[in-house]
């Protein structure tokens, strides 16, 4: 067997395992952050572990501590709605209406409580009209 | 100065330095090849 | 047939080797201990968290020292000229891998028996309450290591600061199965079986599985002269 | 691709080419284009980050290529190309790092966070790193030539998963969000500029390489030719 061939046969391999590595990435979603959702569908009692939660601040719900060290704010998913509590730095541009990721774990009184809060880009960068 | 005004500085500092760490390089070549062709000019003992 | 002679005679010759004279396990072992004893203390005041600490660190211990027990079984082989013998005896370079990665994944077995064992002891958390977990996940973060470890140790046969190279070169490449490995060794700590543990798991078997083929594959590259 | 083939480097039209489009680029990035709504002004980061970053990516592939083909042929040439391209490559890969790590912290509000994306490009740079101090460590070309040539190669595993990390994994790391004409267009501009640039930069350091080469073999040569260096001259 030629250096060649072997070169091939372990691309192959290494391809393949790869593309399964691709596979399970897609199926299960390696997850960074779960939804609102997926998270309440769980049962209560399995909720009570650390995890990043991806939603959007519910209108009217923030309220930021003068001292900007902590906030809550409802966190909106597509069909359920979740508390917060959030201790800890704040990004500058927290605000109403922006998706933002949730560090933390669940509370069994139904309270999130967190202790990170990155903000997330939009998906669409629009022009400033100032 | 805002963020991103920094963030380009720094961009260019770096850059700026590969670019003058690859001229030292050249000016070394150079040496080197001044020193080749003395060395060749000089007269066979 | 022969392959296979052949392939028990190179591990043999390397175990009976390390046997008479001693010159991986003791040292590794003790390193492994010394850095288990450290940790276990420095995590007496921790109280949330544990799981996750403990579970990086056992990794670290065993990283450490393995691998500096693969660059010695390697660096073994220069006296005497014994790895140029090896080279010189009639097998591929593939098969030459598979015997040193062989030897490499019993010796940092044994490791793991001794840093988990003393983790067990000192840090008072449940590693093995679920024995059968515990073994799949050491297994396969074994043969992440050793792959890597191996795949790289060759190369470094006779540079004298061969074992800080190896641990700075094989990092990168290791870094996937360390942070793997940890992940899943805190799910078995926080009794969290699930969709989450048997990720990683499938993760170290890919990572396992690319990197002992491209051991076979690119072994011959990295030792000829 | 022999010495002479490479004169387009020092092509003067081609250096005042590269330096205008890059002037240009520059003056879109941060005077024509638009602020940006939600995130403001540090936005403009987008230009320069999209630019290094595909650059990284692209040096990366490079340089595995290069070490397959040296690897198959055993050419130095072969070599020398990846070598340029690590070099070039390592510096647009830590760039990518350093600017989206600002712009996090002014978009995400974190400097760093385990995002696939992320993880994947800091496990590429790592590579970048081992393989260029590979290069340094070891004094035989060809064996130095060999190993680092058989790391690129597994390195580039990882150069899929970092292109589809926000495609096939979840994360925080925007994919390829909408955006105005006008940044669309800057954003053109800079990558065209920026990779021509680079790609300079990397033709430049690979003539290095190749008049090292070339030199080496003279000063052997003069070395047999001549035994005695001009040292016993001034000696005399």
């Amino acid at each position: 067997m030629t250096t060649t061939h072997k070169l091939c046969l372990g691309g192959i391999v290494i391809t393949m395992a790869t593309t399964c590595l691709a596979y399970m990435g897609a199926s299960s979603s390696w997850q960074f952050y779960m939804t609102v959702d997926e998270f309440l569908n769980q049962a209560p009692t399995s909720r009570d572990y650390r995890v990043r939660l991806s939603g959007k601040v519910g209108h009217d719900s923030l309220r930021i501590a003068t001292d900007r060290t902590s906030a809550s704010f409802t966190l909106v998913g597509a069909k359920s709605h979740l508390r917060v509590e959030c201790r800890g730095p704040l990004p500058d541009n927290l605000t109403e209406g922006l998706d933002v990721v949730v560090e933390g774990h669940g509370k069994n009184s139904g309270l999130f409580q967190g202790d990170k809060v990155l903000t997330r880009c939009a998906s669409k960068y629009d022009a400033s009209n100032l | 100065m805002s963020l991103f005004v920094i963030t380009y500085v720094v961009f260019w500092l770096a850059v700026a330095l590969y670019v003058i760490r690859l001229g030292s390089q050249q000016r070394r070549l150079q040496d080197r090849l001044l020193a080749l062709q003395s060395q060749l000019q000089m007269p066979e003992r | 047939m022969l392959m296979v002679t052949q392939f028990y005679w190179m591990v043999r010759k390397d175990l009976v080797s390390e046997y008479r004279a001693r010159q991986v396990w003791p040292a590794m072992l003790m390193l492994g201990t010394l850095v288990s004893f450290l940790f276990s203390a420095q995590l007496d005041g921790v109280v949330e968290g544990r799981s996750r600490i403990v579970g990086m660190l056992v990794w670290l211990a065993i990283y450490f020292a393995g691998i500096l027990a693969m660059h010695r079984t390697f660096a073994m082989e220069q006296e005497d000229d014994c790895w140029d013998a090896l080279r010189l005896y009639p097998v591929t370079a593939s098969w030459i891998y598979l015997a040193k990665f062989t030897v490499n994944f019993l010796t940092l077995a044994t490791l793991q028996v001794v840093v988990l064992g003393l983790f067990v002891v000192f840090s008072n958390v449940p590693l093995l309450d679920h024995p059968l977990r515990m073994l799949t996940v050491a297994l396969l973060g074994n043969v992440g290591l050793t792959s890597v470890g191996t795949l790289l140790g060759g190369v470094w046969t006779e540079n004298r600061q061969g074992s800080t190279m190896l641990a700075f070169l094989t990092l990168p490449l290791a870094a996937p199965v360390l942070l793997a490995a940890s992940e899943a060794t805190r799910l078995v700590i926080d009794q969290e079986g699930g969709p989450l543990w048997w990720r990683w798991l499938s993760f170290l078997v890919v990572f396992s599985i690319v990197f002992v083929t491209a051991g076979i594959v690119l072994f011959e590259l990295l030792i000829e002269d | 691709m022999q010495r002479s083939d490479l004169k387009i480097v020092s092509a003067r039209w081609l250096t005042w080419l590269v330096t205008g489009l890059l002037v240009a680029a520059l003056g879109m990035a941060m005077r024509v284009a638009p602020m940006e709504q939600s995130m403001g002004q540090v936005q403009r980061i987008l230009y320069i980050h999209v630019s290094v970053a595909w650059l990284g990516l692209m040096g990366f592939a490079v340089m595995g290529v290069c070490a397959m083909l040296y690897l198959l042929h055993r050419n130095m040439a072969w070599n020398r190309w990846s070598q340029a391209a690590n070099e070039v490559g390592w510096l647009c890969s830590s760039l990518t790092l350093f600017t989206g790590s600002i712009w996090a912290h002014a978009a995400w509000g974190t400097w760093w966070t385990w995002d696939p994306r992320l993880t994947t490009s800091l496990l590429l740079w790592a590579l970048y790193s081992s393989c260029l101090i590979l290069r340094g460590s070891i004094q035989e070309s060809h064996r130095s030539a060999r190993i680092t040539s058989s790391l690129a190669l597994l390195g580039l595993i990882d150069l899929p998963l970092v292109i589809m990390a926000t495609r096939w994994f979840r994360g925080i790391h925007p994919t390829s969000p909408e955006m105005e004409p006008v940044m669309h267009f800057t954003l053109l501009l800079n990558v065209i500029g920026f990779t021509l640039f680079f790609s300079l930069l990397f033709l430049r350091r690979l003539r290095q390489l190749q008049t090292d080469n070339l030199l080496r073999k003279l000063e052997l040569e003069a070395l047999v030719n001549h035994p005695y260096p001009p040292l016993s001259a001034a000696g005399g």
